[in-house]
């Protein structure tokens, strides 16, 4: 496997991402990881993970960027925070896999088969739409976007809960919904000034 | 030796621990710019804001003190009087007109000779960029403008 | 006053200044400095003739100051001052340029380093005339020596004080000496019985007419300085008359109260309410828990133990006695604290059954322990798998930062004590690092290995009773991450121990407050230098040794007491000790009394005086760090050999060029 | 002109605080007239500086110099009066370190007029009119002194020998000094060695000082209209920055013992080359936190170091003023 | 007493049974809850992953509304929606350069915040506030004998840890305890993560974290698993015959609001606490505990 880290712009890809997870608050703490697996060990999903946080951390500091953003790790975290609050080290993990996700994000580095930058998408969507998550919608626009199998595994579930009363079909929008627009709008302008 | 400005500095440091540090910077061969004269005393709590005061009005551009990082202090607790003094010394320099960071305290340990490297470093560059400050040559001038205008100005 | 006469002399320390420092011009440019005399450079000042050098001028040129440039004063001033002494120079009357370490050896250029050089001497010249003869301080010692703390460190410090002749008095707050080490079964890596080697210690210390055991004790004030401590120590009530009780434990056969828990057994094992900790508890006597034994607690008792004691030693009416010493020098070994590791509640200690600690598995492992030794799990079976799990509050930020250093090898014993006692048991190791570093310790390691022990790098994430497949169920099981593998184990096991980390004691903070010394940021005392007096304190005379000072093995606790003894002998053997001169004064005559000295004084050398209104130095007490005289706002206290004079003039000589 | 001792007295940079308090020492001022001719006085005799000018040189037997060196004219007196006086006193805190005006220190003469002149805010000055040195009037040139950008004290102008602290000096202080002058002058008594300060008690403040003294350590600086203070106890254990430990004695603690802090009036004790610095030290040193930033917070809250601690001596400081 | 209120997003579909019962029990300890006006999502975790920035500001929001209807505590029922509001906040206070953005972005839309709003989950209210002295004199219908499993789940106390131990909170079973019930303390799953989102993502990972659960509450004997979160309760209930499907289980095990059960001790009608909407059925419950 040639790593991507020997090319010059995997270099500069790396020192872009030193610079924003050195950055993050407690970001520096990476540096003092001793790789006790902790984190690994508590994750409720590293068992999917082609790395673990730990080998995350350690890809890292090796330089191995594309390991770190193209691993499903990162899109694994269900941020339980496990790893946050038992790591003898202090380092923040969860915020970690939460930066990473960024990053991979912003450099479109997203593994092609993962789902989940299209759920945070549809969601962060829905958000702006109603200003607030709209649940039934939410579903509904993932499984046409990603999984048109899914209604076909839960049609039992989505019926009981639908009987219930749990699954209303309307979206109640907040007054104030295109502030979050303009709030992202004005952190958009702030980010661009910034580069 | 080029033009550039050479800050004048006083460094105060403790026997237990920054003193050491200075010593072990030297055992390792670390250089550093030799603008710091170093003046030993046995405890950085012995530093009195008048010896930063002397320190300026001999013409020094900039002060430093070292003492035992909090904790490791010989004394029990002598760094933390240090520490105490020195915030209210610069809210006092600062009044002063003295442009912020012509005193600095470092906590640097007897195993600190990278970090006492580094301190100095810093600090004359620091010093350097501030520029000289010249305590007692302000008062040159006036002496020579008071004898004029004493003859002149009064009535007789 | 005779005319300032200054000598100076630039020592070229081969090339390690002169490569440097153009020697010839500054040694000329000093010859031109007021009140220099003579202006000499040598190639190795600190040789005889180089010594020789200064000798001759202050007979012959009658020179009064000298200043030597040449490398640190903590390298040679002692020699150059021991050098002007000898010409009958006060010592203090000399003082070291550090050409060398400050200068030579930290600059590039050598017009630069000249410079510097030129600017370090001035501030040395510029002093001198401002110093003072002074003259060392010499207070009397007393040749008893205290040693608070019985185990193992205590014990050794103790008898090697002993076997000198000096008065010993061993202060141990248990009812018997013996310590941590007294719990154990072997020690690694040898697997010595650690009760074999440590009983015959603790008896002889029981015996020995110098050492005067005061068991049930703790140490409440300390006064003094050096060589003249005042010791004030309370004698806890035991309810028995340790004279005459005779050790027989026939009260214990007759207490009705039988369920205490045994702090010796670590609660595994029950006690009576009067009870002798061990069988082999030094003193062997009897002590009444006040807090179980139903008189005590005004409850009502037949008091059968009264009426089964032979020599009538039973006495419910004993208080507490304080009790005053005075000793020269004091070794502290008050020992470490095992880490409790309930609130690591991941690990599930306290909440699931047979998840015990490393001292509890001490106990269960000794042959005297609760369980006789065999080691098995609550319900009396034998484990079938056994996790150990490594930097348990150790190497962790949220608890403890440090190593503890004896776990990985302690760890390294339990899994031999079990292999020897279950072969067919499966025992897992999880660690993060193996620091095997002593001696036969990494053999010992590989024995292990060989023994058929797991060794799974990694630390563990949780102990959970949550079984998922038939083979967990009924047990623990061990979560981690193998990190040799980069998978995720559930290790089944029955029985986890937690090689818990150590900890300072409790009340290390105040204890050090007490006798006037400091911790280290982790907790432990604080050593005067860690490499250079790790047994010596802030504090003159007071020593420490064992884990009070780090977590340390067997072998390293023993040698730190032996060192500790040393060092309080070579203090109590004299009867005289000289203090540094360096020390504060008072001029009652300026003193007004306001106290602000007396609050700041780190080691309450200073004290106010009711009658005479003004507060005075305890010279044996001064330790000479100058804070009383900064805090003072009139500048009454004054520092020898740092007085503001001759401050000033330094950093007038300093800044001259 | 009588064969009695010639007296003079001058009133420079200062409020005339020390003329009163010389008339305070109540019948004393009757030994003056008996044992002096006043021969200078400008707050109570008319004699002028020409008449001043003639006299020889040594003609005056004392001079109570108050007031500091702010302008030409003072310097001009003040170089002056040395000349024509064998005993020169510097009278009173301005004379000796500065006193209040010292504080100018802080800014140039031209930062001072811009604010006095152009920005305060109750100025009602729509022109921009500044007060000018030379002024032409028919009548004739007018001049005003110059104005220096630094105060400076008597004895950094001119040879003083001895000096007498006080915002004022008190009363019986200043009594108790003419009995010495008066004895000393008629030759039945020793003058004090040249330099000395005198009219003061030894020790500092804090001995004169009813308050009961303990151990110091603060952990929050107070001012003294926050509380209501002990009056027993030490002002400085209860946070309030008292400058007694830094202080001459010499006024009896009149401020401590109504319950006002010490401000450090009489100047620096004997043996502290600069008050002000001496104080901060002092300060800083109590203050009692578990921690070396908690101690830092704290020593650094206290509000405008130089007005608190060189309220009377910046001018005579190590630095003596603030940076041009 | 009185408390602003954030039902979070889920109140208005899956977890309607949390919001109702969230609102019937605290009337009936005499508390009132005032609905935030206007609020928005939280900005939940799927947020943290486009930017961290947007997260805190569209929290921020509700803060300052918040602030703006003068109150200075807000109850949140939501273990997700608790932390992130609850991160944002601690996170502003903590790095002045997160505060200043927050700040910029929240005054393009004529807000402010000044960062002194508390967020308070629902359960520290409960526990601190009421105080378990006086939510015992409430409780009119005793739970004794049920067998109750406490499930926190994970952003209960992680990583907040403002109101309960990180790893190992006690809260829940200290207030269950006091309505009788027979609380599994050693629960040991009790803050192991429900899978969360990814049973959308990632249905396998998702459902096996389930499978976990449930079977560490059948070990403990659990009749109810209590849970403080809509999301995990989703996950435990409506999942629960994917996870009988998936691993040939037959788990069967009621799962409620821990409010809706709380609400049942203190005599709410179950109609109130909405319990027939519970696709999981109750009754066992409903039948265990004595009227």
């Amino acid at each position: 496997m040639t790593e991507l880290a020997t090319t010059p712009q995997a270099k500069a890809l790396h020192e872009q991402f030193c610079r924003d997870v050195m950055s993050m608050p407690g970001g520096e703490k990476i540096k003092i990881c001793q790789q006790c697996g902790t984190c690994t060990g508590s994750c409720p999903t590293s068992y999917l993970m082609d790395w673990g946080p730990r080998e995350i951390i350690a890809a890292f500091r090796a330089g191995m960027i594309d390991r770190v953003v193209k691993s499903n790790t990162i899109w694994l975290c269900t941020s339980c925070y496990y790893c946050t609050v038992r790591c003898p080290a202090g380092i923040k993990i969860t915020d970690l896999m939460y930066e990473l996700k960024r990053m991979a994000i912003k450099y479109d580095l997203v593994p092609k088969d993962s789902k989940n930058p299209a759920m945070t998408k549809i969601f962060v969507d829905s958000v702006h739409r109603h200003g607030r998550n709209h649940e039934v919608e939410l579903m509904t626009r993932f499984m046409l976007a990603k999984d048109r199998g899914l209604p076909f595994k839960y049609w039992q579930v989505g019926l009981k809960l639908f009987a219930a009363g749990r699954l209303p079909l309307a979206a109640k929008n907040i007054r104030g919904r295109d502030e979050l627009d303009k709030i992202s709008a004005y952190l958009d302008a702030q980010e661009a000034k910034s580069q | 030796m080029s033009d550039q400005f050479e800050p004048r500095l006083i460094g105060f440091l403790c026997r237990w621990c920054s003193y050491n540090g200075a010593d072990l910077a030297g055992t390792a061969r670390l250089k550093y710019p030799p603008n710091m004269v170093p003046i030993k005393t046995n405890c950085s709590g012995r530093i009195d804001p008048t010896h930063i005061l002397k320190a300026f009005k001999e013409g020094a551009d900039g002060v430093l003190i070292a003492g035992c990082h909090p904790g490791d202090c010989h004394y029990i607790n002598g760094n933390y009087r240090t520490a105490g003094r020195y915030p209210l010394m610069e809210k006092l320099l600062e009044q002063m007109g003295l442009e912020h960071g012509r005193v600095r305290l470092e906590w640097v340990s007897a195993a600190e000779g990278e970090k006492f490297q580094h301190v100095v470093t810093e600090f004359t560059e620091q010093i350097r960029a501030l520029g000289p400050l010249g305590w007692g040559e302000q008062f040159h001038d006036e002496s020579a403008e008071s004898e004029e205008a004493t003859k002149e100005a009064v009535p007789v | 006053m005779p005319e300032d006469k200054i000598a100076v002399y630039f020592c070229h320390c081969g090339s390690n200044i002169a490569g440097k420092v153009d020697v010839e011009k500054v040694t000329a440019w000093a010859a031109e400095q007021p009140n220099v005399v003579v202006s000499r450079e040598y190639k190795y000042m600190c040789s005889d003739p180089g010594q020789d050098l200064i000798k001759e001028d202050i007979q012959k040129l009658g020179v009064n100051r000298v200043v030597v440039a040449a490398c640190s004063p903590t390298m040679h001033e002692p020699t150059f001052r021991k050098a002007a002494s000898d010409a009958g120079l006060n010592p203090y009357l000399l003082q070291m340029a550090n050409v060398r370490e400050h200068c030579s050896w930290v600059t590039e250029d050598k017009d630069e380093a000249t410079e510097k050089a030129k600017r370090i001497l001035n501030a040395q010249i510029h002093r001198l005339p401002f110093n003072e003869a002074l003259d060392p301080i010499e207070v009397p010692v007393n040749p008893a020596v205290m040693v608070v703390g019985g185990g193992i460190a205590g014990i050794e410090a103790a008898l090697k004080l002993s076997a000198t002749g000096k008065k010993v008095y061993l202060v141990e707050k248990q009812p018997s000496i013996g310590g941590h080490m007294a719990m154990f079964d072997k020690t690694f890596p040898t697997l010595d019985c650690a009760a074999c080697i440590l009983t015959p210690k603790m008896s002889a210390a029981g015996k020995d007419p110098n050492i005067e055991l005061l068991a049930y004790s703790e140490v409440e004030e300390v006064d003094g300085y050096v060589g003249n401590f005042k010791v004030k120590v309370r004698k806890k009530a035991r309810y028995v008359n340790t004279d005459t009780c005779t050790g027989c434990a026939a009260c214990l056969e007759a207490c009705v109260v039988r369920k205490v828990p045994s702090e010796f057994d670590q609660g595994l094992g029950k006690r009576t309410a009067i009870y002798i900790p061990f069988p082999q508890a030094v003193p062997l006597r009897a002590t009444i828990d006040a807090e179980k034994c139903l008189t005590l607690k005004g409850k009502k008792c037949k008091q059968p133990c009264t009426t089964a004691c032979g020599p009538q030693a039973i006495d419910f009416e004993q208080q507490d006695e304080v009790l005053d010493f005075e000793v020269g020098a004091i070794i502290m070994a008050t020992g470490f604290e095992l880490w409790d590791p309930t609130p690591e509640t991941r690990y599930s200690y306290g909440q699931l059954d047979n998840v015990i600690t490393s001292l509890e598995f001490e106990r269960i492992s000794n042959a005297s322990g609760p369980t006789g030794g065999h080691i098995v799990l609550k319900n009396g079976e034998a484990p079938k798998s056994v996790a150990i799990l490594h930097c348990v509050g150790s190497r962790d930020e949220n608890y403890q930062e440090h190593c503890s250093r004896v776990c990985c090898m302690y760890s390294l014993k339990f899994s031999h004590l079990i292999k020897e006692h279950l072969p067919e048991t499966e025992v897992y190791e999880l660690y993060i690092d193996m620091r095997a570093y002593g001696k036969g310790y990494e053999e010992f390691y590989k024995r292990l290995m060989d023994e058929g022990v797991h060794f799974v790098r990694g630390r563990a994430a949780e102990v959970s009773s949550v079984a998922l497949s038939p083979e967990e169920e009924g047990r623990l099981v061990v979560k981690v991450e193998d990190t040799l593998l980069g998978i995720v184990r559930r290790i089944p096991a029955d029985m986890v121990i937690l090689s818990s980390g150590l900890a300072p004691a409790k009340d290390a903070k105040s204890v050090a407050q007490t006798f006037g010394f400091g911790c280290s940021a982790n907790g432990f005392y604080l050593e005067r230098h860690p490499k250079l007096e790790p047994v010596s304190t802030v504090t003159d005379g007071i020593f420490i040794a064992g884990c009070c000072q780090y977590p340390k093995d067997i072998p390293d606790t023993v040698a730190q007491a032996g060192a500790a003894a040393a060092g309080a002998l070579a203090l109590v053997d004299n009867p005289t000790v000289k203090v540094e001169p360096t020390v504060s004064y008072i001029d009652p005559e300026k003193c007004c009394g306001c106290h602000i000295c007396v609050s700041v004084c780190p080691h309450t050398a200073i004290q106010y005086n009711e009658e005479k209104g003004v507060a005075e130095v305890i010279t044996a007490a001064c330790k000479g760090c100058g804070v009383c005289v900064a805090a003072c706002g009139s500048n009454v206290p004054q520092q020898a050999g740092y007085l503001d004079d001759q401050i000033f003039a330094e950093i007038e000589g300093a800044m001259a060029l | 002109m009588t064969d009695k001792f010639k007296f003079a007295m001058y009133w420079a940079g200062s409020c005339g605080g020390c003329e009163i308090s010389v008339l305070e020492t109540g019948t004393k001022i009757l030994d003056v007239d008996a044992n002096f001719d006043v021969v200078f006085w400008p707050a109570a005799a008319d004699f002028k500086y020409k008449d001043v000018e003639a006299y020889d040189d040594g003609f005056i037997d004392l001079c109570l110099f108050n007031g500091c060196v702010r302008n030409s004219e003072n310097e001009y007196i003040a170089k002056l009066l040395r000349q024509k006086s064998k005993v020169l006193v510097a009278f009173g805190s301005c004379a000796t370190t500065g006193g209040i005006p010292g504080l100018a220190n802080l800014a140039s003469a031209q930062e001072i007029k811009d604010l006095v002149y152009r920005d305060n805010p109750s100025l009602d000055n729509p022109d921009g009119v500044y007060p000018q040195e030379h002024y032409a009037v028919p009548e004739g040139e007018l001049d005003l002194p110059h104005m220096y950008d630094t105060v400076k004290t008597l004895a950094q102008t001119v040879d003083v020998d001895y000096f007498m602290p006080g915002c004022p000096p008190e009363s019986h202080q200043i009594a108790g000094v003419l009995d010495v002058v008066i004895t000393a002058l008629k030759g039945e008594g020793p003058l004090p060695a040249k330099g000395a300060t005198i009219g003061v008690a030894p020790k500092t403040c804090c001995d004169e000082c009813k308050r009961v003294k303990e151990e110091k350590k603060i952990s929050s600086f107070r001012r003294i209209w926050e509380f209501l203070p002990d009056p027993e106890k030490c002002l400085l254990e209860q946070g309030v920055i008292c400058m007694g430990p830094a202080t001459q004695a010499g006024c009896g603690a009149r401020c401590t013992s109504v319950g006002m802090p010490c401000r450090g009036c009489y100047g620096a004790p004997e043996g502290v080359i600069d008050q002000g610095a001496k104080m901060l030290s002092t300060v800083a040193s109590i203050v009692d936190a578990p921690t070396p930033e908690e101690i830092a917070e704290i020593a650094a809250s206290v509000p405008d170091p130089v007005g608190t601690f060189y309220r009377f001596g910046l001018a005579d400081s190590l630095l003596r003023r603030a940076k041009v | 007493m009185r408390y602003l209120y954030y039902p979070g997003c889920s109140a208005e579909a899956t977890g309607k049974g949390y919001d109702a019962s969230a609102r019937a029990l605290m009337e009936k300890l005499g508390v009132s809850l005032v609905e935030l006006d206007d609020w928005n999502c939280c900005g939940a975790t799927s947020y943290f992953s486009v930017r961290e920035l947007d997260s805190f500001a569209i929290a921020a929001r509700n803060l300052a509304i918040a602030q703006q209807m003068g109150d200075d505590e807000l109850c949140v029922i939501c273990n997700a929606c608790y932390t992130t509001l609850a991160k944002a906040n601690r996170y502003m206070a903590e790095d002045p350069k997160v505060f200043a953005a927050v700040q910029g972005a929240l005054g393009a839309v004529g807000r402010t915040y000044d960062g002194n709003v508390k967020v308070r989950h629902i359960m520290d209210i409960l526990i601190n506030d009421i105080g378990l002295e006086e939510f015992e004199k409430h409780v009119t219908r005793r739970l004794t004998g049920l067998k109750v499993a406490p499930y926190y789940g994970c952003q209960f106390s992680r990583p907040m840890g403002a109101f309960d131990d990180v790893q190992m909170p006690t809260t829940m079973d200290r207030l269950f305890e006091a309505t009788g019930a027979d609380v599994i303390t050693d629960f040991d799953a009790k803050t192991d993560c429900c899978g969360g989102m990814m049973m959308l993502t990632r249905e396998d990972a998702a459902l096996r974290l389930c499978h976990e659960l449930l079977v560490a509450a059948r070990q403990g004997g659990a009749d109810v698993i209590v849970a403080a979160c809509p999301l995990c309760e989703i996950n435990l209930e409506a999942y629960q015959p994917r996870v009988n499907k998936f691993f040939g289980t037959d788990f069967d095990i009621p799962v409620m609001y821990f409010t809706q059960l709380a609400g049942l001790a203190l005599g709410v009608d179950p109609k109130q606490l909405a319990i027939d909407k519970q696709v999981v059925s109750c009754a066992s419950v409903l039948a265990a505990i004595p009227a």
